[in-house]
């Protein structure tokens, strides 16, 4: 992954910050520069989740991708927010205690590292309730 | 819109291909393809060339032009356009290859795909092809691609009760298939406690119910309906193409257990051919994964949604059940080399509507379909083919 | 085969976008075109989407599903397709778009472009573009992109007595032009002088010869003919699309001095047009270095074989001059965002033959070229506007 | 580039081994698998190519790929073989001696290296006759 690519949605990442369309009242993150729902009718503000929600589905990571450094075996899962999205995140627990339907909230965590530049990056992941 | 049919096809062998450089591939199965079919070069009037990510798997672009170069068609300034879908990357080049001779545009016309896989390791091959997915917002986040399908499959399990041994039977079954299929990548049986004992990759798929990395190449050449017959007696027509996209990230998905675009890829495929799920013979799927074969055969509305995993357990898809899937093997046994596998679907229902499917032939089979899936889901490709 | 009109256009800032992301550039420029043309999501029957590398410059493959999705169109599975030739991936966007809605299949196609290279540094975006040749006998010999092309301007000076001068001009007038232009990269005039004191990268190549690394995106709108008026007052036809392949390796070609890709796809382009090279009143040409713009002018048959130079240096490319020649700047001083340059191209041609073009407005303008370039060569595609 | 890639055409990058068809008496090089002239009715074999021939055209590489060793600014030209086949190629001497039509000839030479793994690339390069 390239740094500016990461950076660039940085203050999302760390603040799980995305958008509402006050059209049709729908809530999107990652942030949207348009509504997929009201396109063009859509108007688009930003807005920071509370960061709740519940465990759609998870699976157990074995085999890590080489830029993430979370210990594999790790936990990742959909998470749907009660605002109503639904985002891809690791979700801090052991494989054991890992239930669909569980609640869950984001704390902030490292998430990656790109090796040859030694360059850290932080984000959100999720914990139990 | 005109009839197409398709008058040739050609593959190459499906496995890793230490001494064949990609450009090798291309020409050695366009070349079968064309003998196959008893055309001339110069009767070509375009190629449609279906690659995921040479660009990194080999660090070349502009594949397109490269194989009309090796195909010897440089010469003669013959149209050769890739296109690129993820993993439906070669359903995509015959759908763009059919448009083409439907519209009366072209008349003959080369699709292609194809995939040089090993000449990177394993980690690169695994990070290139979770391009497929969203980088941003699901590799970055951790998800590898056996894990998007991993969490299909726990929710499948947790709602529908599909099991473990279900995910098995897929494989199982597939690996039968491609025992009789000489292409195929492994040609032997497999059990399901083979399956259920082989390492975990994300829980709850294991390493036996996930397809290889796989190189090959696969091509069909296309003609008008109305002078098929002018270059084969088995001509096999194309009653249908259809196309669908969904949201590239699994999690943004209506339902994380339907793939949306096979959903609608199937029923505007269906309505184009005139047919029904029930009057298909035969039909070669997307089993990247297990899971995905389950998927596959609810959201084509061969069975109904929650019911793949048990229909798979009774037999029903298997070769002589109800509605045989994967006679070739499938992306499971027989391999998937990325770009070449919806070229590949194509070829086993041809040859199986033309009687030439050998051991594995489905005795009887007129009508045929194809869906060739990019990424979690983003992309869904079907074809019906009848003889 | 019915007719096809651009009824939307837009287009992104051609520059280092470095907040925007890929995503983010095709969403601004498709959104432009379709508030341009005032269609609706829903009547949008399918994407053709242009990109070289996204694979390379940012991770990412499946950039069609990718594209859908962030446009609002995932939801309703409009089928979305990634279409590749290297530097011309925006033109093939265009014709298969064209050929989609020629041939009765669709009737509203979005056509889009665009590349985010500025992701990577200038040595690893070196490198993803020298894919675009052949790199297993031009790349790993010691061929740079910019190499190949000095290569052929020096060839060109050898035989035509073609000048640095002369190339100098090609720049020197692009610049000017594009200082008429909002979207330009550099916006500002040069002088020949100013490209000749400028560092050697490839000799005879100076650093002012070659066009930059840009971020950028385009759209277009197509519909078919007959009903085009219903969307705009100022339809803008589609009177030929025409595509040609060549041997990917500069070596290998007949002539070193000549695109045959060009040649042959102009050839085409005019007999499907029904117009000579007299007839064309503004053309678009792949001007990737200098030199190729009068490789351009030649092979189109705008001029003959080595007189380009001479003609440049004549003013007859100029606006005002005989054909005036890249009036938005061409790839040199507008920009080359890889992908999106071939759309930028009809975007460019439509808005002169619409009399939208402001300072930089072609008198009279009703007849416009697009030449799009896939590497040194490996595939031209051509395209006739007419108001 | 990839190690395999290149190792695959190693033998034909050494010994300058290409193609030959009996059906158009044509020569080739790099090696094909069929004659783009004749497609199924070429006859191939392999053809050991003498190695001279004359500078076609050149140019002079001030920043080269990251992967060529060469010391820039280095010549890169397009030879063609006595035989008709035409290939890319570092030409070794100093910009001020080449010259569009000067005869050349192969000789054995590194090519590149991949500085991950410190592999070396020999092959062909060309020095003036
Ligand atoms: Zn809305
Ligand atoms: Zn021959």
């Amino acid at each position: 992954m390239t740094v500016p690519r990461f950076w660039r949605k940085l203050k999302h990442r760390y603040n799980l910050l995305g958008t509402h369309c006050t059209t049709c009242e729908t809530y999107y993150y990652p942030p949207r520069k348009i509504c997929p729902k009201c396109r063009r009718r859509g108007e688009i503000e930003p807005h920071r989740f509370k960061g709740e929600g519940k465990l759609l589905t998870y699976t157990i990571i074995q085999n890590p991708p080489e830029k993430i450094t979370a210990h594999a075996p790790y936990v990742l899962g959909i998470v749907e927010l009660d605002e109503g999205p639904r985002l891809t995140s690791q979700i801090i627990c052991s494989p054991e205690e890992a239930e669909i339907g569980m609640r869950v909230r984001s704390v902030f965590r490292k998430i990656g590292e790109e090796s040859a530049e030694g360059m850290i990056y932080y984000g959100t992941k999720f914990v139990k309730l | 819109m005109r009839e197409v049919a398709i008058i040739g096809v050609g593959c190459t062998r499906f496995t890793e291909l230490w001494e064949t450089s990609f450009r090798d591939l291309f020409v050695e199965a366009g070349l079968s393809a064309i003998e196959d079919a008893g055309v001339e070069g110069e009767t070509i009037d375009a190629l449609y060339i279906g690659n995921m990510s040479a660009g990194r798997f080999i660090e070349q672009e502009h594949l397109a032009s490269l194989i009309a170069d090796y195909a010897g068609l440089a010469s003669i300034n013959t149209p050769s356009t890739r296109v690129e879908a993820a993993c439906a990357s070669g359903g995509l080049a015959l759908r763009q290859a059919v448009l083409a001779v439907a519209s009366g545009h072209h008349n003959i016309v080369i699709a292609g795909g194809g995939e040089k896989m090993t000449d990177v390791g394993t980690g690169d091959a695994t990070d290139v092809l979770s391009a497929a997915a969203d980088r941003e917002w699901e590799g970055i986040m951790g998800a590898t691609f056996p894990g998007l399908y991993a969490m299909i499959a726990r929710l499948h399990m947790h709602r529908y009760h599909t099991t473990s041994e279900q995910l098995a039977q897929v494989a199982v079954k597939n690996h039968y298939n491609a025992t009789m299929n000489p292409r195929a990548q492994y040609q032997r049986e497999i059990t399901v406690e083979n399956v259920l004992t082989s390492p975990i990759v994300a829980d709850p798929l294991h390493l036996l119910d996930c397809s290889p990395i796989t190189d090959g190449a696969a091509a069909v050449i296309l003609a008008p309906g109305e002078i098929a017959r002018k270059y084969t007696d088995t001509p096999v027509y194309i009653k249908a193409t259809a196309q669908a996209s969904s949201t590239i990230s699994l999690h943004d998905r209506r339902d994380i257990t339907t793939l949306d675009a096979t959903v609608a890829a199937a029923r505007r495929a269906f309505e184009m051919a005139g047919v029904t799920p029930d009057e298909i013979d035969i039909a070669e799927v997307h089993d990247c994964f297990t899971i995905a074969e389950i998927l596959a055969i609810e959201d084509i509305g061969f069975f109904k949604k929650g019911e793949g995993g048990r229909a798979t357990e009774e037999g029903l898809t298997a070769i002589g059940g109800k509605i045989p899937v994967n006679t070739s093997g499938g992306l499971k046994a027989c391999g998937h080399p990325v770009g070449a596998t919806g070229i590949k679907q194509a070829v086993e229902v041809t040859e199986q509507l033309r009687g030439e499917a050998g051991k594995r032939q489905v005795d009887g089979a007129e009508i045929g379909l194809t869906q060739n899936v990019g990424g979690s889901g983003g992309t869904a490709i079907i074809h019906i083919l009848q003889r």
